[in-house]
Order: structure tokens, then C-alpha cells, then sequence
């Protein structure tokens, strides 16, 4: 349970973070694509800060924020969209493929929710309340083996906690086009229950999320969390197919950024906004002047 | 100066132009946005009814595509990246490309299947694969992949009037490519039929002496193997041959090795594959078994391809591990050094 | 709509259909394996008899009696069976891989239902009022690309009836070790309304499945239908896990061709059975004296 | 007269005795049914904990395994039928495979998936394919297949061991053969490291003259070569070495051609792999082209395997499309008479 400043900053650093990146890509620096998390930081910093030591973390192409939330090093991730030796992972993973101590995201849309599953259930045959999170976004859930683990993670008592996402679009499609039913009927048609919440505020998330978590830590059971949020900038760095009108309503009232801001004081704000900057200067800064992965390459 | 890219648009136009029963299906490939890759850019806007944008379920809409063509429809589905064919490899073997066969061999199975293939853009280990040789030798399925050096809007036309199952192997960089690329000026192109409606291209420096090496490639690596020829005969004084197939399976007829590659090979006695895919179990191994099983004398072979590792993301890790001219222009080199000596 | 005795008819044949394959398997007339559907012919029966010739059919492993249910022909699926040229697929599919008109059936379980919702699509495109019904078990509801069919179906509106044949039981493993939540509702979840019927009366399912087969037809959109059945005979032909006290439950109790006895007159039932032991045995010789496929094969 | 199933079955007893982190998860392997080859069967009464029955879910229960793995548990995963790994294929190549290198490489992946591959049993289509040659060439996975002239049980066991993934290729036909089969009485066996903890035999007709012929086969083909080899010798006097090999992919150190093929054809310079699936890109596809690469002299050469064709489900058909003893001794045939003429 963090202070508003903590969050205030957790969620600044993502979004600086993620506007840097969004600005440099055009110079080349970054080899590769990227999916911002802008607008939707509330999420990863809300969720997060409830996750534990021994928990593990699974994101998926948008992982930025989440890993940054989770306690990822923004140096390395930097370096890492650099592909530079000083990555989280050397160079080889990239934007879409992270991993470090506990944390894991891969590109394949739904492909990690049963090996998030199987984490799950590995802690419950081992004991002990350590939980899983996973996240996935609405465009996600067109994915069947996402159906084959809720049943299984019901079937067996698997603690995770399945976060969607729900922006409501899946690169260019809007969620009307992809998906019949409802979110949260998918997760309990299999066993699982489900919350939906529909709020970029971080403390609403905060506090959903924490019922949640403490929920699924102390049933050892799996649980879903539906969060609606809305996507600010590209699906990746390219053209946005969506109106202009339809991303100014969006960053008018759904910026987790200015829904917090009201409560801290200003001065409080131009501090943290400043050292930020000077965090992510610095981190960004580093990473590009770190080396290159020496290179020698052999399968694992 | 077309490129590849537009004349696979090209092609797909014309197919829904002249065919009412071609239906387009894919992630994304709605109008403004036309595709991850824009192959099927302008398709929703002109024939609405019969482009749709699907969920993110591989496996589910190429099965839905199947049960389209099972009803005389001719479905053209985009896998929007060349890795996801992992996800519908079931439907593909134990389903589409079986139906007709296991039924007694009375049906027809029109369907398409494009996706982009390809690294050297950083997108990482489950975005930079040449996945297609999951799909070789798998009985009943035509493996295509077009060439600027060949016509790749009527190859995807072709494929789209067969009436058999073809998975359309295309690549993320080719899509640049030019038809006409000024860069090949330099080689003298012959056109043969390979199998079936593919055809196969054979190159040679215009003017050069008795070539010494026959290259065989496809795809993308075709284009990079073309740079390597010219190269090596300007600057290395190495005469090859370049036959650049459009179907990687069934080679040729009965699967036996194509005849242009055939006459290349009784003139030179020496192969290069060449492909982006990782090296072991690739397209070379079958392409190389075919020419040593029948060739009377010795071959030098030797196969190019990438490394057997996953594609890394930083550009540095990622161009040692997949395949480029140099890597065509080296292994060459060895071959070639290996006959002298 | 069919009358009594023609039910009973239909029933009685698929029952000693099965009955002689099981009885004659020993004696390795048959190459392959079989999966008899014995105590399950109300279904096929109740469902199939408002199939009209538009209409497609695609069934599962256990697609013997769906397939005579259908109108194929009995001497053609022993043919089949014992890989003869006059075999339904001239002895290449065998027992789970069977094509006639508008039937396929396919042996990987889940694999056809995405297949049948195109072939559903394909007759809202080109517009007429055909449906498709789709048999699947209660286990191949572990399948994730059932669940993608589903939402495709809802969304483009396929007009196909997905029915659920939920036997309690896959292979070896009772539903309980299978399945969380419950079957209807995942139907629902996906946006395709689903009816459930306890019953092994092939008027209540016939019943049923008219209503909702002519709400497929009416409104070009999917369905679903659960019908809770009993397997009296093994999985395959081999050994059975259940406890014999189980099975004699379920004959006392599910039988189909029981419950509908007592409505036809015992002289009528003598009759047809006498007719249908005949047809049965009429189609086992001939089939057996048929000959073997021409022995030359290539990829299709 | 253990046979392989009961050397399997002993192989996964013994290493869920000894190791308390091997967990077993499949479809209806639970006692006393034992899965539907009988392979698991004894586990669960003894370790009810740690076998798990899976809903139908293939690609989920393999990416719940995954999971375990990465957790430090030692999953051994069973796919019904062979047939089926199709269904993995994208947590396979796109996920276990990948994890240990594409993080970064600290990770251990310590799984392994069971199936059992093969036809003969009239099955059909889709219960009877040998697919392992979608999963030779995937960087990072290991392939391999037991054989009755090694020890079935002590590979499995040592597969659980690896801290890499594993895909286990077992034979439905295979499951009966005994390991001391009177049968090869008349073969002289020697014992080779592979690669890895993965061995190779080399078999001859004891006291016969010089090899003319090196025959690499794997699995329950390997067995079916040992007897054309017996037959051969003894009736068509063609002497032959038969290299069985444990490890599929990659074939030796740094996917090289083990060192006992390599022996062996340089005692015979003659070449004939073996294999039940299809011809095209298959297993032998690989050997072949390692073989030819490595050698300096020209190798006769020479691949059996099924037709390029589904498996049908008649006898009569079937017999035509899988390869079997009588393949081998007409293909060794062949390959000797074009030798001698
Ligand atoms: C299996 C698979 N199919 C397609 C893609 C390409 N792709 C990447 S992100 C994306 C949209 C995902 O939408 P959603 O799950 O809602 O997440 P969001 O991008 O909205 O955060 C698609 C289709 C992929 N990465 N994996
Ligand atoms: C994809 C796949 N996995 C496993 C099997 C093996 N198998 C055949 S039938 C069966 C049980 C099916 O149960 P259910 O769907 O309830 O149908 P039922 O046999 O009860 O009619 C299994 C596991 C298969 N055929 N396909
Ligand atoms: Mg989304
Ligand atoms: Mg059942």
C-alpha cells in the first residue's frame, strides 16, 4: 500500500518513459517496435504494488509499464530496446520479450497464460501463498488456450490472478468487431470469478485490485480482474487509425496522471515531475552509451 | 517500378475482381490500416461484403476458412506474423490439407494461406522467424513463396484459383522489393515452368564465362543470393548460376528436384542453398538430398542458412545469426576453394 | 417429423450396428479402432431427423450413428470399417474419418468445430436458410478452438448448432476431473445461446432439437444444445474403468430404445426388429465379401 | 523379457521415486487405466500427488508444464497420439524452446513431453502419423527415441534429468518389442555415446565379411531395419551396418553426424537412413546432407520412408504407404546393385 506521491511517481516514470521512447524511435536508436503503455499506467502501478517477493509477474507485448511497476531497472529496459549488452536481457529478448527475477513477456498473444497458470500451480504444490499475475488485453482473449487454462487453473486451485486490460481496441479493431459476450462471463463460465472495474483512477485500482489479490492469496484460488482503460497513443509506434476527437476524449477523461494529480500539492508534483525527468534522462543517457553484446551466439 | 508488395496487392485485386467466391480474412486487414503489412490495402473499401477482420484466433478462423472453401468458397487468410503458423499447424495437417484425400479424394480445398516470414527488424525471437519448413512435406499442401524475379501478384492469383490447400510464404523486407530492380540489370534472367503454375527463374552475370556454382533460393534470400552473384563475379571472379524456385514443396514433379534446377546442376556439379531459416532440418537438406540422390557424379554442396538459434532483437545478435550476401558470398567461396584444391 | 415406429427404426439400427461391430472386433475383420455410440441413439436420431438436404453435418470419433442417422448407407460404414473399397472413404478414413454428402467426421477432437462454423458462414454468404449441426463431446469442451469458433460464430452471424453430447465422461475421466463452471454457460459467454436437456427419450429430444434447429434456421444465428447422455458401452472396445453397478444404472434407466418401446405395439416391434437384424446382417455379409481397395495411393 | 513399455514404465517409476519434483501430466493417466498405452500405468497409485489427468487441452496442459518447469519442477507431459503434437506446436517453438535462450539464458526448462508416434494399427489419418519431423530443427529442443537394442527406461529417465526441454518420441507398434528379442541373437552390438546422455549401437550379423552398407534408423523402424539386416545377410549375402540412433536432433556435437555413423561410413561409404514418416523432409533428409557434407568421397546414398501420403486406414493401404522390412532390403538392394554395376 503506497503513498499518493509513490504512485504519482511510479506512474510518471512509465509514461516518461514511454513518451522517450515514442520520441527517439524515429532516430533509429531503438532496433525493433514498441507498444506504449501511455494511459494506462494505472494498471501496472494499482495491481503492483500489491505483488510480493515470491509472486510472479506475466505481461505481454505492452510490458513496459508493467515491468517498470513491478520494479524493472528503466536503464536496462532502455538498453534492451537498444539491444544493447546492459539489457534485461542482453539484447536477445527486446521490447516484447523481458524477463527478470520473476517476471516474464512474450509477444504470442495468450501463449503465457497457461505457463502463468502452471506457475500458479507449481506454488500451491509447493505451498505457501505466493500468487500470479498475468495480464492480457481484450484482443488477447480471441486466443482458445486461454479457455483451456481458466478451466484448468479452476480444476486445480491455481493461484493467479487474470488481469485483462480492456481498452477496447486490439491494434486497429475495435472490441465490437472481435469479441461476442462479455469479459467477465468468460472467466466465470469456466470456474473462475471475475471483477470489473471500469476506472483509470489509480487508487480505485489500487484498492480493487488489492480485495483481489488478497482474495486469490488467501483461497489459493485463481481469480479475474476486468479493468477498462483506454489507449492513448499507437497500438504500436505507427499510424493511429482511431479520430483525433476519440484520443482528446480519452486524455481528457481517463489520464491517470490528472485524475491523481489533484492530491498531491503542486510543489510536491513539480518535484517528482522534475526528478523524473532527470531519472529518465539519465537512465536513457547510460543505456545509450552502453556497449554492444558481444557477439557469439549458440541456442540454449 | 513495382514493388513486391504492390504486386501482391495487385494480385489479391484481381482475384476479388474476378472472382466473387474470393473472401479475405485476417487480423486487422480492414481499410484505413490494410493489414499489418498493407497487403490488403484498398480490399475492404472495394469489395466490403467480402473482406473480414477477424479476432486474434489462428487456429479458429483458418478453420472457419477451411469450412468456407469445404463450400466452394475461396478463402485468402493472413496470418499476420509468420511465427503464429505454430498456432494453426493442426488445422493445417491434421485438417485442411487432409480433407481431401482422407475423404476418399472427392473434395476440393481452395484455400490460401499468406504470411510475412522474416527477420533483420529487431522484432525479437517470436516475431523474426522463417517458420515455413514446419509446413514442408506435409502431404497435400502446396508451399509457395514469390520472387521479384518472378510475378508474385500472379503467383498469389495462381494459388488463389488452385483448387488445393497453399500456404503463401512471404517475407517482411521482400515487401520492398522491386520488380525492375535496376540492381539486377547485370543478369540475364530465363523463365521456366517449376511445378504446377510456379515458376523458377534462372540467373546469370550477362556475358559471364561457364558458371562454376549453381545457388538455389527463394524468397527474400533469392534477392540477397542475386547481390552475392553479382559480387562474386565482379569482385571474386566466382561464375554462378542462380535458380530461384517459387514452390519449396513439392519441389518438382513426383517432389524430385525441378528441372531448371537439374540442367543447372549437370553444367556446374556444385549447389549452394540457400534460405533464411535456421539451418538444421531447413529447405537445403531436402533441395540438396534430391540433387545428391540423383546425380551419377560427385556434387560439392554445401547449405547457407541461419544459425540454429532464435532470432535475437538487437541488431548486432541478429545479423550474425541470420544469413546475408556475405554469408552466400563465404560459403561460395569455400566451395569453390575446396574443388580448386 | 418422424413417427414412432421410424424412430424406433432408427434407433434399433444404429443399436445393432454397434452391437456387431463390438461382437465381430475380436475376430480382426475390422482393422483400427471404433468408438461405439450405444445408448447414446436418441440423440443422433432426435437431432438429425430435421436435417434437411442444404444442411451439413459434422460429427466427432464417435460418428457411427450420427452417420446412419444421417441417411448413410450401413453396408458402406462396415465396408469403412473393415478398409474395403466400397467403404464410405474407400477404406482410407476409417471408423472416425468419414465423409458422405453434407457428413465429415474427423478424429481430433475440437478440430472440426471451427470448420463447421465456416461451412455455416459460407451459408449466410451466400444467403438460403441452411444450417449446420456440429456433434462434439463433453471432453473435447477442453478445446480452446471451440471457444474461438463460438465467438466467430456469434459475431458473423453462422447459423450452426453446436450440440454437446455430454455423457459425463472422456475416455477414462469423469467429467468432474475435466470440467470447471458449466457447459451451458460457456456457450452464453461467447455470445451463443445454449439450451441443456436431461434426457435419453428421443421425443424430447426430437422435440427439442426442432425448436431450436428451426430458431438456427430462422434467424441465421448459433445455437447451442446440451443433451445429457449415458455411454453404456467401453470408450472404445477395450476395457471399461466404470463400475459394472454404474452401467446396469444406466441400462435400467437411459436406455433410448426402452424408454420408446412402450410406445409401439409388441407385434410392431417384433417386426422391426426381425427387419433391422436382417438389414444388419445383410449389410455385414455383403460388406465383408467386398473387395479390398485397389492398392495405389498418392497425396491428395 | 522386459519390453520397451515395461522399460519406459520402470524408467518413469524410478524417476519419480528418486526425484520428488517429477510430476506426470496427460490425458486419463490415472490408474488403473495407466494412459491409453498403458505407458504411465502404477504412478498414480504410488505417487497420487504427483500424476495429474488433463481436460483435453493439449497446447494448455503443455503451457501449464511449462510453467512447472520453470518453477523447478520436472514435468513429463504424455500427448495421447502423436498426432496431436500439432496442437503444441506454438507453446513448443514459440514458448518452452525459447524461454532459456531468448531471456537471456539463465533459465532452466527441465520438461519433457511423451507421445507416441506410428501406424500399422489401421487407426487412420489422424491417430497414426509420425510427426516428430515438425520438431527436428527447433533451436533449443531436444529430440529423441527410444530403441529396443539401447535402454528405453534409462533415456527417459536421464530426459527427465536434463534441465533443457525434451520431446520423447515413442512408437505405438514399438511398446511390445522385448529388449533381449531373440530375434537379433545373430547381431554383435557395440555401445556409443551420441551426444549428450544420448547413445548410438552399431549392429552386425556377427562374424559376417566387411560392411558394404551403413543403415541409420531410429525407434521402432530401427528394429524393423535390424531384421531386413539379418534377412538380407543371410539371404541376399548383403552385409550391413546398422547405426541406431537415440538423439534425433541435433544428431552429434553441434549438430555434426555422430561419431559412430560418421565411423561407419567411412567403413562403407554407402548410406541408407530409415524412418516411418513421410519421405519428403524427413529425419533422413538431415543425415543424408550431414553425411554428404562431411565426406570426401562420393557417398552412395539412399532414403526410406513412407509415401508422401496421409496414412490410410485399410490394411491393405496402409502397408502400401508405411516402409517396412521388405523397404529396406529393396532399397539396400538397389543401393548395392548401382554400386556394383
Ligand atoms: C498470437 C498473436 N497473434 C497476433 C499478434 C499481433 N498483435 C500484437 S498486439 C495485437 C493486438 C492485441 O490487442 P490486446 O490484446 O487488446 O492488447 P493491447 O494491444 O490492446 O494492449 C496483435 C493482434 C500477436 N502478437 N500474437
Ligand atoms: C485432440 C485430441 N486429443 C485427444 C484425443 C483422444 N480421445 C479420443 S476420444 C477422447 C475422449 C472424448 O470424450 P468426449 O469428447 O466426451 O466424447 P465421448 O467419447 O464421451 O463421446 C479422447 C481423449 C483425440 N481424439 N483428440
Ligand atoms: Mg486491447
Ligand atoms: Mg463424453
Amino acid at each position: 500500500m503506497r503513498d499518493s506521491a509513490a504512485r504519482y511517481r511510479a506512474m510518471l516514470r512509465i509514461r516518461r518513459f514511454e513518451e522517450t521512447i515514442l520520441d527517439k524511435f524515429a532516430t533509429g536508436i531503438f532496433h525493433g517496435t514498441t507498444h506504449t503503455y501511455i494511459g494506462e499506467e494505472a494498471n501496472a502501478v494499482g495491481v503492483l504494488e500489491h505483488v510480493r517477493d515470491g509472486d510472479s509477474v506475466f505481461s505481454n507485448h505492452r510490458c513496459h509499464g508493467h515491468f517498470l511497476a513491478y520494479g524493472g531497472d528503466m536503464r536496462a529496459l532502455f538498453a534492451e530496446l537498444m539491444g544493447k549488452a546492459t539489457g534485461v536481457c542482453g539484447g536477445r529478448g527486446g521490447s516484447q520479450h523481458i524477463h527478470w527475477r520473476n517476471f516474464y513477456s512474450n509477444g504470442v498473444l495468450g501463449s503465457t497464460i497457461p505457463v502463468a497458470t502452471g506457475v500458479g500451480l507449481a506454488g500451491r504444490l509447493r505451498g505457501g501463498d505466493d500468487v500470479v499475475v498475468v495480464f492480457m488485453g481484450d484482443g488477447a482473449l480471441g486466443e482458445g488456450v486461454i479457455y483451456e487454462s481458466l478451466n484448468m487453473a479452476a480444476l486445480w486451485r491455481a493461484p493467479v490472478l487474470y488481469v485483462v486490460e480492456n481498452n477496447r481496441i486490439a491494434q486497429t479493431t475495435p472490441i465490437e468487431l472481435a469479441m461476442a459476450g462479455g469479459i467477465p462471463g468468460r472467466f466465470e463460465a469456466f470456474g473462475v470469478p471475475a471483477r470489473d472495474l471500469t476506472s483509470s483512477d489509480v487508487e480505485e485500482v489500487a484498492a480493487t485490485a488489492g480485495d483481489v489479490i488478497e482474495e486469490v492469496r488467501e483461497t489459493g484460488e485463481p481469480r479475474a480482474l476486468v479493468i477498462d482503460t483506454r489507449r492513448f497513443a499507437p497500438h504500436s509506434k505507427g499510424d493511429d487509425t482511431r479520430a483525433e476527437s476519440e484520443i482528446a476524449e480519452m486524455r481528457a477523461n481517463w489520464d491517470p496522471l490528472v485524475i491523481h494529480a489533484s492530491r498531491l500539492g503542486e510543489g510536491e508534483r513539480e518535484t517528482i515531475t522534475e526528478e523524473v525527468n532527470a531519472e529518465v534522462e539519465q537512465a536513457f543517457t547510460t543505456a545509450l552509451g552502453d556497449p554492444e553484446p558481444r557477439v557469439e551466439v549458440g541456442a540454449a | 517500378m513495382t514493388t513486391v508488395l504492390e504486386s501482391l496487392n495487385a494480385g489479391l485485386h484481381a482475384a476479388m475482381e474476378t472472382d466473387a467466391s474470393v473472401y479475405v480474412l485476417g487480423e486487422d486487414v480492414l481499410d484505413p490500416y490494410g493489414g499489418a503489412f498493407k497487403v490488403t490495402r484498398g480490399l475492404s473499401n472495394a469489395y466490403p461484403e467480402r473482406v473480414i477482420t477477424t479476432p486474434v484466433s489462428e487456429a479458429g478462423f483458418v478453420g472457419v476458412a477451411t469450412g468456407l472453401a469445404l463450400s466452394g468458397l475461396r478463402p485468402v487468410v493472413e496470418v499476420m506474423f509468420g511465427d503464429f503458423v505454430t498456432l494453426i499447424t493442426d488445422q493445417v495437417v491434421n485438417g485442411l490439407s487432409k480433407y481431401g484425400w482422407m475423404y476418399g479424394g472427392s473434395l476440393d480445398i481452395p484455400i490460401v494461406i499468406r504470411t510475412p516470414m522474416g527477420g533483420r527488424r529487431g522484432y525479437g525471437p517470436t516475431h523474426s522467424q522463417t517458420l515455413e519448413k514446419l509446413f514442408l512435406g506435409v502431404p497435400g499442401l502446396r508451399v509457395l513463396a514469390p520472387s521479384a524475379f518472378l510475378d508474385p501478384g500472379a503467383l498469389l492469383k495462381a494459388a488463389i484459383d488452385d483448387p488445393g490447400p497453399v500456404l503463401f510464404v512471404e517475407n517482411k523486407l521482400q515487401y520492398q522489393r522491386r520488380l525492375d530492380d535496376p540492381m539486377f540489370s547485370a543478369l540475364a534472367i530465363q523463365h521456366d515452368r517449376q511445378e504446377g503454375y510456379a515458376s523458377a527463374a534462372t540467373a546469370g552475370v550477362a556475358g559471364a564465362p561457364r558458371p562454376q556454382l549453381t545457388i538455389a533460393a527463394y524468397g527474400d534470400m533469392a534477392e540477397r543470393a542475386g547481390e552475392a552473384q553479382i559480387k562474386m563475379a565482379y569482385e571474386l571472379e566466382i561464375f554462378s548460376e542462380l535458380v530461384v524456385l517459387e514452390q519449396l514443396d513439392p519441389l518438382g514433379p513426383g517432389g524430385d528436384l525441378p528441372r531448371p534446377l537439374q540442367d543447372s546442376l549437370r553444367r556446374t556439379g556444385c549447389l549452394l542453398t540457400v534460405e533464411e531459416g535456421t539451418f538444421t532440418h531447413g529447405w537445403g537438406a531436402e533441395v540438396l538430398a534430391r540433387a545428391v540422390e540423383a546425380s551419377s557424379q560427385k556434387l560439392a554442396v554445401a547449405r547457407v542458412a541461419a544459425l540454429d538459434s532464435p532470432v535475437p532483437a538487437s541488431r548486432a545478435l541478429e545479423a550474425l545469426v541470420l544469413p546475408d550476401i556475405d554469408s552466400v558470398v563465404g560459403a561460395a567461396q569455400k566451395l569453390i576453394a575446396a574443388l580448386d584444391g
